[in-house]
């Protein structure tokens, strides 16, 4: 319950706040860099909110962990977020927009001598991506679409963490690799491999990956702390266009060097949730088969204040 | 006291080890069972002890039919090595029994020490059982058996592993600890025919396969037996010869 | 004694030496890829830089404490059931299905219903790790009941002890050794669920947690093989502390 | 089951032989009711409390197993109606495991009785084998990776190496624990070593390996999935990864069902194996 | 043939079990060992069988110290119980040893099934050993012994658990067998003073605390010896009261 009357926006100090401590999940990824901003600057603060982390290691379990209510807001990649709300395991709100693709930040590798020369090429051939029917294996088979070749979920495809991903490359175990920053550059810089094709580029450029959910329910009875969140975060990815506040970050809440940091392609941070934008993720997936029927896009959405 | 009726029993092996044992036992008295090995002598004191339930026949206790094992008994197993615990030392693998005795932790011990002097094992109690010679672990669970002052003591061949002086102590402790108050009845299991005759109050000989009650033979000698001249007194040389011939015949 | 424990560890120390300089060899003479498998020094070195590193002791913390809590809590409930379905053979009967069908699951695949049910992160994992727990420690006091020597249970009966008597003071002596056994199983296997679980669903904090982060920037095989290598060494010296209790515990057997 | 139709088959043969088969089949109900029971009033309780529960990740146990029949005995009768689900799931998972688990019991109990009956070698190896078993199978995905690649080497590779610390840690301890009479015996009558070992330390041992292998066999399950888990590659463990991510909890159940269903399969063939192998030892207790 | 010097024996404890032990044993010659329980006659025994290292003195047997067990060695231990393997029945038992005489699988068993009705245990060839009774145990570990054909037999009380009759017997048996082909020698540890005379080429007798060798008597009473004639033979008599004497006096 609300404590006294808060007027409006502007909660300064938190008052007329739902819930002043905010329990967010979250990966160690350039992805959530505004929310490192964010906190490093005060801005939750600044709203009258304490936000504690856990960390994620995937996608699914911020579902189920937002769904115990042991997360009150979580990072995480929109096809996961649109599938859980499909498949009815919890009604999905998305709170903010966090990243989306440019050209770098996502790339499909070959090894350095592969005979593999193009998309066509990957007929028959073994790709390494994070997780298969996810954000990772929609950017490769939408672009492999691109070039006449259909890849099967389960033939062309296999499981491999991210940070395996050179080694897998190098000993052979597949033919190619899906990786985002900051492996895509440890990849190439170490002349494991290099890139086939940039998947940061037509026809997903510019593309949706990931945003920060809550379940309906805790978007309803906390309406203020989702508004207060939102507007501190939206501070942040605005801040976050200036690159070298992101590169400054990054070495803080991951392992990528200052040096690093420099390298590689970081993506952009959107302010504001789009559900056209939104839909071209949706699209993908009904196309590609990963969700039975249509994902309801405008119910995502947190409507009015 | 004791009153065996009609025992039989069939092991699940299909093995027919006794069948129609009558038996009775008075308060106070000390029985000896001889037989040929195997016949099914200790099977019947397991029986007895509640702890195998016959397959034909009953035991009763003073009119209690047993069926589970009867207060204050206690066991000498054939097999004593086994029968010690190898976590306890000797000392303690007799206090054990004790408690429920009721007695305290300091009682327990010393009573523990006393009885294992009293087999000759007053410099062993802090050893473990797997620390002694075969004789003395045998003479460990005779101890244990009589510092828990039963009052129907049950015993497998207790003498059988130790030497001939020892045995005879042996025999003469379990004379003097049986004429103390309470009177402890006693089914005591021997092939040693002597012994028998000197121990008893009553020798029962049992013949085997399945094993069977062949003979009864009361052993009327006079009452302060001595190694010495109760082995030399003509009753005694006629009965022993009468059980040999016995346990002989088969 | 004191020069049966040297000699412990010197041999044991050889061992390990061993193993390391096989390692070394292997990727320095490139039978291995060094990148993907680095030699022992680097990763020893990589479990160096993270020791040094502030944040790695709570990490390591956090993992210790759900793991012990977790086999604690397998301990106090696995024992007690062990001894209850190995006396009463009606429940042991019935319990037979139940238990052959619920040890062989993962602890990984219950990881989402866990968090479901469980909610806090830490509480989580200590179910994960007592869930996996569970099952060696009730198998090996099973068996361990089984093994108990006839006739040392019938002294104690026939002396007038009860079944409970006779479960407290022969069968549980007895068993056990083979119970500890179960209960060092349980430890390595706890450390590896616990680990496991905190890389694959995250969490608060948890070594797991901290492997993870160590990852982002870029694949560190070495890193990876460090947290390894100190899973391994909490799994060495719980296992060494059991073995010393059990060497004071059961001291009847190790002189035999 | 087949006890039941045997005893039913003999009926009527005789009127004696009737009786016994009435007596027998008496007994067999009893004995059956008095295995399961627990386990049908668990299931019952469960349904009740799913039903009125009514969340969607807590399916009763029912609509578990239609979903599970969906999913893997929907097929042609021909194949004992495994769909090709059925056959793409379980085939390599078992192969697999049962592989691993081979693996894990000959390695566990030929190093075990090596280690149990020599103290130096006990002393040289015991801190690599203790800190070798605590290391988490997911922080070697790399390691594996290089040296088995992805596919069934990998998977094979990570079933031994979970599954064979109980063998060889019971194996340890059952030779370490063999009545040493048994083994003055063996001398004594001048046994070879190896005559001793297999002889002697073996079967004397042998309750406590088998307590290792029936561990182990759990374990092999457990690290099957986790293999399939962190993998490439099909079978039950993928099969949960994308129940999980899919969002279907009701199928994530099945999946878990089918886990405890092999493995009880499974540890219904070793007890069976085990009984005739070891089980005189113990028939003792009467 | 054996030649035992000096022999003494610490057990890891520091308990002192044996000291200065000399004795010497012809080929063919059956030596029995007597004395009180815990004189340290079965350490005295695993010494010589090679399974227990002594702390002083040496064993030699043909000129060979005994380091290890020696070839041809057979041993019926004390705690015969032990010493058969459960999972094996009772004629495996037997059979197991035989592998070591490079018999075919329908020998061994012919020749286990011969040597266990030789101690009357014919029926129970397929019982597993804890469906015996102590004293069906014992034989069957005499059985094992006897069937193994050593050229040296050492035994720790072999006949201690069965009843008078089969003891005889038993004591016949052992004299026929060692009789027999290669001849057999003979270390046997017993209690019973009796006993020791009838079988016995010489008595040795042991005192205790530390164990050490207090008299040697050497038998002489005619070759085949009766269960009658020879007990009734007035040397036997003399002896076994001579044997007694040294027994008891400590
Ligand atoms: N657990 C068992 N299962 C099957 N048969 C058994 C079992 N125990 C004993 N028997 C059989 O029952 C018979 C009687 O055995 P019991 O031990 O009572 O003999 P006993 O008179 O004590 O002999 P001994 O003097 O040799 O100790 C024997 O033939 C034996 O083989
Ligand atoms: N494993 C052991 N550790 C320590 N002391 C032992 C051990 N075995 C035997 N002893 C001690 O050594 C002494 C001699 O034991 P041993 O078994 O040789 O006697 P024994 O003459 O065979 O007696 P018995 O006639 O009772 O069998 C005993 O005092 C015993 O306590
Ligand atoms: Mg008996
Ligand atoms: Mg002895």
């Amino acid at each position: 319950g609300g404590e006294g009357g808060g007027d409006g926006e502007g909660a300064k100090g938190g008052k007329g706040l739902e819930k002043r401590t905010l329990t967010v999940g979250t990966m160690p990824v350039a992805d959530t860099a505004p929310f490192e901003l964010a906190r490093s600057k005060g801005l939750f603060a600044k709203e009258g909110l304490t936000v504690r982390t856990q960390t994620l290691s995937g996608g699914a379990e911020s579902i189920s962990r937002l769904k115990a209510g042991a997360l009150d807001v979580s990072f995480g990649n929109y096809v996961s977020f649109m599938l859980a709300d499909t498949n009815k395991a919890i009604d999905v709100r998305i709170v903010a927009d966090a990243f989306q693709s440019a050209p770098g930040t996502h790339a499909l590798l070959v090894k350095q001598d592969s005979p593999i020369k193009s998309l066509a090429d990957l007929k028959g051939k073994r790709i390494g991506v994070n997780t298969k029917r996810n954000i990772s294996a929609l950017l490769v088979k939408a672009a492999a679409k691109e070039a006449g070749v259909a890849l099967d979920d389960d033939k062309a495809f296999a499981e491999v963490d991210m940070p395996n991903m050179g080694t897998a490359l190098k000993s052979g175990s597949v033919d190619a690799v899906q990786a985002v920053e900051p492996f895509v550059t440890q990849i190439t810089a170490s002349g494991t491999g290099r890139v086939l094709r940039d998947l940061g580029a037509e026809p997903t450029k510019d593309f949706p990956i990931a945003g920060y959910g809550t379940t309906a329910e805790f978007a309803e009875k906390h309406p203020k702390t989702v508004a207060a969140f939102q507007r501190a975060l939206a501070a942040a990815q605005a801040m976050a266009e200036d690159r070298s506040l992101v590169e400054q970050t990054l070495p803080s809440y991951t392992k990528i060097t200052a040096p690093v940091a420099k390298e590689i392609s970081l993506g952009t941070y959107p302010t504001e949730v789009s559900e056209e934008r939104l839909r071209r993720v949706a699209d993908l997936m009904t196309e590609f088969g990963y969700v039975k029927g249509e994902v309801d896009v405008p119910g995502l959405l947190i409507r009015g204040g | 006291m004791l009153e065996i009726k009609g025992l039989g029993h069939r092991y699940a092996d299909g093995h027919r080890a006794l069948t129609g044992i009558d038996l009775g036992v008075e308060r106070g008295e000390l029985v000896c069972l001889v037989g040929p090995s195997g016949c099914g002598k200790s099977t019947l004191l397991r029986c007895v002890a509640g702890l195998l339930r016959p397959t034909e026949g009953t035991v009763t206790l003073d009119g209690n039919t047993v069926d589970r094992v009867p207060d204050g008994l206690a066991v000498v197993f054939q097999d004593y090595t086994r029968s010690l615990f190898p976590w306890l030392t000797v000392r303690d693998n007799v206090a054990l029994v004790l408690r429920r005795r009721g007695l305290g932790r300091r009682e327990r011990r010393a009573a523990a020490e006393e009885a294992l002097a009293a087999v000759g094992l007053a410099d062993a109690v802090r050893k473990y059982p797997w620390q002694l010679s075969g004789g003395m672990q045998q003479r460990a669970a005779i101890a244990r058996a009589l510092a828990y002052r039963p009052s129907l003591l049950l015993m497998d061949e207790p003498f059988g592993s130790v030497d001939a002086q020892t045995r005879e102590d042996l025999e003469d402790l379990l004379l003097t600890v049986r004429g103390g108050e309470g009177g402890m009845t006693i089914l005591l299991v021997t092939h040693d025919i002597d012994e028998s005759v000197y121990v008893g109050d009553r020798v029962v000989v049992l013949t085997g396969a399945p094993g069977t009650v062949h003979t009864e033979l009361r052993v009327d000698l006079p009452a302060p037996r001595d190694q010495i001249a109760t082995r030399e007194h003509p009753a005694f040389v006629a009965l022993r010869a009468e059980v040999g011939r016995a346990v002989r015949r088969p | 004694m004191v020069a049966d424990r040297a000699r412990r560890v010197l041999l044991g120390g050889a061992g390990v030496l061993l193993v390391l300089g096989v390692m070394e060899a292997a990727s320095r003479t490139g039978v291995v890829d060094a990148a993907s498998v680095p030699p022992a020094t680097e990763i020893l070195s990589g479990a160096v830089e993270m020791a040094a590193d502030g944040e790695f002791g709570g990490h390591l913390g956090a993992t210790v404490a759900a793991w012990l809590s977790g086999v604690l809590l397998a301990v106090v409930l696995a024992v007690p059931a062990g001894l209850l379905l190995g006396s009463v053979p009606v429940l042991d009967r019935a319990a037979l299905i139940v238990v052959e069908l619920l040890r062989p699951i993962p602890s990984v695949a219950l990881i989402p219903l866990a968090i479901l049910v469980f909610v806090e992160p830490g509480r989580v994992e200590r179910s994960l790790v007592c869930y996996a727990c569970l099952w060696p420690i009730l198998l090996n006091t099973l068996y361990g009941l089984r093994e108990v020597e006839p006739v040392a249970k019938e002294t104690l009966r026939s002396f007038g002890f009860g079944p409970l008597g006779v479960l407290l003071r022969v069968s549980l002596p007895s068993a056990a050794p083979l119970v500890l056994t179960g209960v060092r199983i349980a430890l390595a296997v706890g450390l590896v669920v616990a680990v496991s679980a905190e890389l694959r669903a995250g969490g608060e904090s948890g070594l797991g947690i901290y492997l993870l982060a160590t990852q982002s920037g870029g694949g560190r095989p070495d890193l990876m093989l460090a947290g390894a290598l100190w899973a391994g060494v909490l799994g060495l010296l719980a296992n060494g502390l059991l073995v010393a209790a059990e060497r004071r515990i059961f001291r009847w057997r190790a002189v035999r | 089951m087949t006890g039941k139709e045997g005893v039913a088959g003999k009926e009527g043969v005789a009127s004696e032989a009737g009786k016994v088969g009435l007596a027998g089949r008496a007994r067999a109900v009893r004995g059956f009711v008095g295995r399961i029971w627990l386990a049908v009033l668990l299931l019952a309780l469960w349904e009740a409390a799913a039903r009125a529960a009514g969340d969607l990740y807590f399916p009763p146990p029912t609509e578990i197993a239609s979903t599970a029949r969906e999913l893997w005995w929907s097929g042609p009768a021909s194949r004992l109606f495994l769909s090709d689900k059925a056959l793409d799931d379980f085939g390599p998972s078992l192969t697999h495991l049962l592989a691993g688990w081979a693996i894990a019991a000959a390695v566990g109990i030929a190093a075990g009785v090596a280690i149990g009956l020599s103290r130096v070698l006990f002393e040289l190896l015991d801190p690599v084998l203790q800190l070798g078993r605590a290391i988490p199978p997911p922080t070697l995905i790399p390691f594996f990776l290089v040296v088995f690649g992805l596919g069934t080497e990998m998977q094979v590779a990570t079933i031994v190496f979970g599954a064979v610390w109980p063998v060889l840690l019971n194996t340890v301890e059952g030779v370490r624990g063999v009545e040493p009479l048994y083994l003055d015996t063996a001398r004594a009558f001048g046994f070879g070593r190896a005559t001793r070992i297999l002889r002697v330390v073996l079967p004397a041992a042998a309750p406590r390996t088998a307590a290792g292998l029936r561990v182990a066999l759990g374990f092999a399950l457990i690290l099957m999935v986790i293999a399939e888990l962190m993998g490439a590659g099909g079978g039950i463990g993928a099969h949960l990864n994308d129940a999980e991510r899919g969002f279907l909890p009701t199928e994530l159940w099945a999946g878990i069902a089918l886990l405890g269903l092999i493995g009880y399969l499974l540890n219904g063939v070793f007890l069976l194996v085990e009984r005739r192998l070891i089980g005189h030892h113990r028939e003792r207790q009467d």
